[in-house]
């Protein structure tokens, strides 16, 4: 199983972090936060975006109000497949990787819990909402998640999932 | 330096409720357990923001208090709007602190922030020595037994841990060595808009952490303060220090802090 | 430049331009050394008497010298720098002082042999005469009496601004003086009030001879015999007399007699003679000084000499020349008999006890067991001629007693304990004198101890021996309690007195020894005790009850911790320096030494109690009408009660006093 | 009272409240909390002069503050959707939330009859043990205000535009500690913004 | 017997006082006389001074021949249990009354004056006198938590006054 990139996308439809994995076996290798991805990640973020107005029109309100709406849980393509992360506050996380893995639901949930609770929410140093203006919100954000306890423990947590 | 010739160690040595010494409990410890665990309690995460949020608060009394200075007429009119205006979040509050030139404006959010420790530290000791912990042992009621007293029992409450390490030259000298010290373990600095070298970063991040720092030293003091020693004469400083194992760097707060108490008047420990 | 002196502190209230002075910490031992100092008696001629009338305006011989009691080389009556009344404002007028005296005075000396003081009383028949049949040591209505009238005359001198501190201590300190001392009171059970040396004078101008001096002698001599009642503890063998020539210095003829009847008198009477020009031509000449009271004297002269408002003079230079004279009657006769007669004491009745013992304690302790049965008829009692039994004069009991009563007299403390030690085992069955043994036995040792008396020595040597002698006077007031039941109805309270009286002095006596000690933190808790057995026990009227009360507070603030006791002393010191006129300063300092964050206050003094008691007898001032006191009681306890909110209300005592003191002083406007 | 919030949610509301409290929190003492909150409140009486509006308000910053960052560890711990209902919302605020962070469930009551705003009922706060407010304190100050801020700022993080404020409160005196939440509106997602 | 509480600050300020008078009517001395009402304070205050030595007193032995615990120095002292430490019985006396005192660990002075009952040899029941002096000290606790209270002011809560006046009915006679 391989992980080839992971992303983060807030309420005001900004990829507020995103990591890519150049060489499968280093965890510290690849990019963070680059440029280069951000085209990607406004296309991934259509590509979420429009499914889940179409799931969201398919199904009827649910029956048990725990459940969760008709959520996608993952997207796959013959090489690879996306899996989605939804909180209430309007966080997306999404994982990429090959299509070995059925479910990475856990995996995320860890993250959202254990990291980025921790070293953003209760960071208060850090900004729990990214955008500063109206003008950075839909879509059009430039700030990112840079800091080295969120990078250092990403990546430290999912390493043994990369090889 | 002379009076740092014989540091020594104390807190492990002696400290009978540290997690690596399998102590029997005597039925007074049990039963003050008991007692503890009676009590009323709740998330410590809830108290741990609270305790967090002290910090941009003062911040923001401050600059409540300066606009007021500036513009005293207008003062009625912002009265009008207060709840109108938007809430300014903590992380910025925070931040503002690099920005303040005014050196007593400064001083003044430090005085704030280390005037509630003071108090909380003061009222702290009478609730803890009234619970009458049979942990806590005044038989020689002396500074050594203040600190350490401090260290375990002060410090596990109100941060949940103990103090990692206590150095003292026996004459009115402590260090206080938190290596994780825990409302602000999980703090990192994130640059938005990566705009800053490392070394500007780190520079900020300890700088922007620092009023933090300052709660502690409130919260020392009034300790010692409810216990005899006239905060007058105590001097408490807190400083960053290397983290024993380099690696946890990485992986949460930089630094350990070290905070420095120093009493001047030692005299009630004055023997004939 | 005024020399502070002993005289001038125990006299204050006539020496005001002093109040500011230092004393020295251990002033009681001063003022007990004076209270046991040899006494004197004066015996002269009619015509002396006459003739120094005449002159001078003084009643007598006695009158005349009483004055030069005290510390003799002091000269406390020369020194007086000024002519002028105390109490009279222009202490600006240059004065002479009679002769430079640069060597400090007896107040400041280390070396309590360096300074003697004397005594004079009246002649022997007078004081057999006096004698109270009750043994009483003093009367406690005289002493509140002459209280309250030095507490008139410092109502009379001094005002609302007089600087009161020093003043109080030395009202405190004439009291103490007055109930340990007396010159005219002859106790059976010690020796103290007993003359040592008979001083018998001629007039030469008046051509008195060698066949006065003769007759004058033998009546000395012969006064056991010709004098009713005659004690038999006194004996005048045990007294040396002395012929007194005085003379006019201007005539040759009468210095050439003197010379020869002294010469005449040392060898067919074997006594020495002293010759005193009281007369000269130049004299009248001389500036006059006044004179002021002695210190120590009888509370009946004190009393006497407190309501007259007469104002004795003499010339300077008598007044020196009288001084010369009692120099050399004091170092050259008095001292020297006084040694004589102790070494021969020793070697007669000490040693021989001493040496039964061989110096082994065991066989001490044996003998002392088994003499109690057998030397019983060592021990026996003479019946006097009123019927009371006493040990009579040349018994060793009595002359033991001589022996180490003498022996602090001069200062020879070390002998005067080990004395008392052995004659205590000696006197198991007869408390009134056990008792005072005892009490002399734990003064020997706090006079003599100087700075070294341990808190150890304390608790197990001299406060148990002053526990057994308050015991032993219990068991005499018992006695004599029982002793009157069994006769009939009698005043009890008036028989009990005599005994209370040596009680009291040995409780206040103790008190004050103890004070006087550096270990304060140590010694004032037994000194409040006995204080408060005084208070108990005593039957003191109420002015002297206050003066007691008032003590206790001195004694409270005495109480500091020595690991302080210098940090406090600097802090008065720096008080005292500072003008008066910066008081706010001065408020602002003392609050801060007082801050409880200051070492001061933890526990280590006991400044709240002496204000408190400060404050009751700041109360009990107010109930007898004494409103000077009661303004210095208050304005002693200002400064600690000030900052203490809860002791400031409208219904507490301290408001009430001080309105209380406004309406008096405003009623008597 | 709605429906949609039936007997059988609520109790899962109230065991999922419990389970996470009793097994997934770390707990201290309250009346620490009750000090520490004290100290704060009386170091604001003290810098804004008895000014209590101004106190009021500092709270509730200083609780919104709070609430927006704390809604992510509820969240995160509870794994819980976004509410179907406002009914929901109340439940969970009460059975879950209080009870998670402060181990009390408030009443709910009062609900307005266009079903957009409820009250809850505090009894026991611990914020406010031990505390006697001064008299000049009474008429004016909301001792508790933090609550409301952190609910304010808590619900907005959930699309929840509400307005949260006490009516009454035991210190002042009141039979009960009242703290009325009233819906505005829920907020709508955002969307991108089409680039040229 | 009558009896004058108060609780001392650290500067000799007063932050509780309190006279209990007693309601039994065959106790002849029900309320304490008028001349020593108004001096109640001030032996009370004298008092500190050995409150203070028995805070501080580094070796077991008091000069103060009527101090009735010899546990020595409270600060100091051996004793195993901390709450009894704080009770130092009866420290002082005046002319029959009994001064009884407690201190906290930060310092603060519970002080009490005993009156004297007609009764003069009855003796202070240390065991009430302490329940009474733990319980007035648990609810200093509770005062001093409220954060409008800070220490060292005069308390002035109704609550508190009635709730020591309750105690003091309940456990002095």
């Amino acid at each position: 199983m391989t992980i080839y990139s992971f992303w983060i996308f807030d309420k005001h439809c900004n990829c507020i972090f995103d990591k890519e994995w150049t060489i499968p076996s280093q965890p510290r290798s690849g990019t963070t936060n680059s440029k280069q991805n951000e085209n990607v990640a406004k296309l991934l973020y259509g590509l979420i975006f429009s499914l889940r107005s179409i799931t969201d029109k398919i199904s009827s309100d649910p029956v048990d109000f725990l459940s969760q709406k008709n959520r996608i849980r993952s997207i796959t393509t013959g090489k690879c497949r996306v899996h989605l992360f939804e909180t209430a506050t309007g966080f997306w996380f999404a994982l990429m990787t090959d299509f070995k893995q059925d479910d990475y639901y856990d995996i995320l949930n860890h993250i959202y819990k254990n990291i980025f609770v921790r070293f953003i929410s209760l960071n208060y140093i850090s900004p729990s909402d990214f955008v500063e203006n109206e003008d950075e919100k839909g879509g059009q954000g430039i700030r990112k998640i840079n800091n080295k306890n969120f990078i250092n423990n990403l990546e430290l947590f999912l390493s043994p999932l990369i090889s | 330096m002379q009076q740092q010739q014989q540091p020594s160690n104390i807190t492990r040595r002696h400290d009978p409720s540290h997690p690596h010494h399998h102590h029997q409990l005597t039925e007074e410890q049990q039963q003050f357990q008991l007692f503890q665990e009676s009590l009323p309690k709740i998330n410590r995460l809830v108290y741990q923001m609270l305790l967090n949020e002290i910090i941009p608060t003062s911040i923001s009394v401050q600059n409540r208090l300066d606009e007021s200075d500036d513009n005293s007429d207008a003062e009625q009119l912002k009265k009008l709007s207060i709840s109108e205006k938007p809430v300014v979040p903590s992380h910025k509050l925070v931040s503002q602190m690099h920005e303040i030139k005014n050196e007593g404006r400064y001083n003044n959010i430090l005085e704030r922030i280390r005037t509630i420790g003071f108090k909380l530290g003061c009222k702290i000791a009478d609730l803890l020595v009234f619970a009458n912990n049979p942990n806590l042992n005044f038989r020689d009621m002396d500074l050594l037994a203040i600190m350490k007293f401090v260290c375990r029992d002060v410090w596990k409450l109100v941060f949940g841990k103990q103090i990692d390490n206590l150095k003292t030259n026996h004459r009115g000298t402590f260090y206080l060595i938190d290596y994780s010290y825990q409302p602000i373990k999980n703090f990192a600095l994130n640059d938005d808009t990566n705009k800053l070298s490392a070394e500007e970063l780190e520079k900020k991040e300890l700088k922007s952490v620092e009023p933090f720092l300052e709660l502690p030293v409130g919260i020392i003091k009034g300790v010692l303060e409810a216990l005899g020693y006239n905060a007058k004469e105590t001097i408490c400083l807190a400083t960053y220090i290397d983290l024993p194992n380099e690696d946890a760097s990485h992986y949460g707060f930089s630094k350990g802090i070290s905070f420095h108490v120093q009493v001047t008047n030692t005299t009630r420990q004055q023997q004939p | 430049m005024i020399n502070f002196s002993y005289e001038h502190y125990m006299n204050l209230l006539f020496h005001l331009e002093c109040s500011d002075e230092n004393i020295p910490s251990e002033i009681a031992r001063r003022i007990v050394s004076h209270a046991i100092a040899p006494v004197i008696t004066v015996t002269s001629t009619p015509e002396l008497d006459k003739h120094i009338q005449d002159t001078y305006s003084i009643d007598s011989l006695y009158m005349l010298l009483r004055f030069f009691g005290g510390c003799v080389s002091d000269r406390d009556q020369a020194s007086e720098s000024k002519a002028n009344a105390p109490h009279s404002s222009s202490s600006l007028t240059t004065t002479k002082t009679t002769r430079a005296r640069s060597r400090s005075n007896s107040l400041f000396q280390r070396d309590s042999t360096q300074s003697q003081y004397i005594r004079f009383t009246r002649p022997l028949p007078d004081l057999v005469e006096r004698h109270d049949k009750n043994d009483m040591l003093f009367d406690h209505h005289s002493l509140e009496s002459y209280l309250r009238q030095y507490l008139e005359l410092v109502e009379k001198f001094t005002f609302d601004s007089t600087s009161h501190q020093l003043l109080k201590k030395s009202l405190y300190h004439n009291f103490f003086s007055l109930a340990i001392s007396s010159t005219t009171t002859l106790s059976p059970f010690e020796s103290f009030n007993h003359p040592i040396m008979s001083l018998i004078a001629l007039d030469i101008t008046n051509s008195q001879s060698y066949e006065d001096a003769k007759g004058l002698l033998i009546k000395f001599k012969n006064l056991h015999n010709t004098i009713d009642k005659f004690p038999i503890y006194i004996n005048t063998y045990d007294m040396l007399p002395v012929f007194l020539l005085c003379y006019n210095a201007d005539s040759p003829e009468e210095v050439q007699q003197c010379e020869e009847l002294s010469v005449k008198i040392k060898k067919q009477l074997f006594v020495e003679s002293i010759s005193l020009p009281l007369w000269k031509n130049s004299y009248q000449t001389e500036p006059f000084i006044k004179l002021h009271q002695p210190v120590m004297s009888s509370l009946d002269e004190m009393i006497y000499f407190l309501q007259s408002d007469e104002q004795n003079t003499l010339p300077i230079e008598l007044t020196n020349t009288t001084y010369d004279m009692l120099e050399k009657l004091v170092y050259a006769l008095l001292i020297p008999f006084m040694q004589r007669k102790i070494a021969f004491w020793e070697e007669t009745v000490l040693q021989p006890k001493k040496s039964i013992f061989h110096g082994s304690k065991f066989l001490k302790k044996l003998m002392s067991r088994a003499s109690t049965s057998s030397h019983q008829q060592q021990n026996i009692l003479t019946k006097d001629h009123d019927g009371n039994e006493y040990f009579a004069s040349s018994s060793p009991e009595l002359l033991l007693r001589k022996l180490a009563d003498w022996s602090i007299m001069l200062s020879d403390f070390k002998t005067g304990y080990a004395t008392y030690e052995i004659l205590s085992h000696d006197l198991e069955l007869f408390p009134k004198y056990l008792a005072s043994c005892l009490e002399w036995e734990a003064v020997s040792l706090l006079m003599g101890a100087q700075n070294i008396v341990t808190v150890k020595m304390m608790k197990n040597d001299i406060s148990p021996l002053i526990d057994r002698a308050l015991d032993a006077y219990d068991a005499c007031a018992a006695n004599t309690h029982l002793s009157n039941k069994k006769i009939g109805p009698t005043n009890e309270s008036t028989s009990l007195e005599p005994v209370l009286s040596y009680e009291t002095r040995c409780l206040i006596l103790s008190s004050e020894l103890f004070l006087s000690l550096s270990d304060t933190w140590t010694s004032t808790p037994y000194a409040i005790n006995y204080l408060e057995s005084i208070l108990e026990e005593s039957r003191l009227g109420p002015c002297s009850r206050i003066m007691i009360w008032e003590r206790l507070s001195d004694c409270y603030d005495l109480r500091v911790d020595p690991r302080i006791k210098s940090k406090v002393e600097q802090v008065q010191k720096q008080d005292n320096l500072e003008e008066p006129a910066d008081n706010e300063h001065r408020i602002l300092n003392s609050q801060d030494d007082l801050n409880p964050s200051n070492i001061v206050s933890q526990g280590l003094t006991r400044k709240r109690k002496a204000a408190f008691f400060r404050l009751l007898a700041a109360k009990m001032w107010a109930e007898q009408g004494q409103w000077k006191q009661v303004k210095w009681c208050l304005d002693n306890i200002t400064d600690i009660y000030s900052r203490v909110g809860l002791v400031n209300r409208d219904d507490l005592i301290l408001t009430r006093l001080r309105e209380e003191y406004n309406i008096a002083v405003s009623d008597s406007k | 009272m709605s429906s949609s919030a039936g007997q059988q949610q609520i109790k899962t509301l109230k065991v999922l409240g419990e389970d996470v409290w009793k097994n997934k929190v770390e707990k201290i003492n309250s009346e620490l909390f009750t000090l520490t909150y004290g100290t704060i409140v009386s170091q604001l009486c003290q810098d804004y002069d008895r000014d209590f509006e101004k106190i009021n308000d500092e709270l509730y910053k200083m609780g919104y503050n709070i609430g927006v960052r704390i809604i992510e560890d509820f969240l995160a711990r509870t794994a819980l959707p976004r509410c179907t209902d406002f009914n929901t919302t109340s439940e969970v605020i009460s059975k879950v939330a209080f009870k998670v962070f402060l181990n009390l469930t408030p009443t709910i009551a009062n609900w307005s009859q266009s079903n957009d705003a409820f009250s809850l009922i505090i009894s026991d706060n611990p914020l406010s043990d031990f505390v006697e407010l001064p008299i000049d304190a009474m008429k004016s100050l909301w001792y508790s205000n933090v609550y409301c801020g952190v609910l304010k700022g808590a619900l907005e993080m959930v699309q929840l535009d509400c307005d949260v404020s006490f009516v009454s409160d035991i210190l002042r005196g009141d039979n009960q500690t009242e703290l009325r939440i009233k819906l505005n509106k829920v907020l709508k997602d955002e969307i991108p913004v089409i680039e040229d | 017997m009558p009896q004058y509480f108060a609780i001392i600050g650290k500067t000799d300020n007063p932050v509780y006082e309190a006279q209990f008078i007693s309601t039994q009517k065959k106790d002849g001395t029900q309320e304490f006389p008028s001349d020593l009402k108004e001096l109640n304070p001030f032996i009370l205050h004298a008092s500190l001074d050995i409150v203070e030595d028995l805070q501080w007193q580094m070796s077991p032995i008091s000069s103060e021949g009527n101090v009735s615990v010899s546990r020595g120095g409270f600060l100091r002292s051996k004793n195993a249990s901390t709450a009894d430490n704080c009770y130092l019985g009866k420290i002082d006396h005046f002319y029959g009354l009994a001064i009884t005192a407690y201190i906290t660990y930060s310092g603060m002075k519970f002080v009490m004056i005993h009156g004297t009952s007609t009764n003069t040899n009855e003796a202070i029941d240390d065991n009430n006198c302490r329940i009474f002096y733990q319980e007035v000290h648990e609810l200093y606790i509770k005062t001093l938590m409220n954060p409008f209270y800070n220490a060292s002011e005069p308390i002035t809560s109704p609550i508190f006054d009635l709730r020591v006046r309750q105690l003091a009915k309940k456990y002095l006679k």
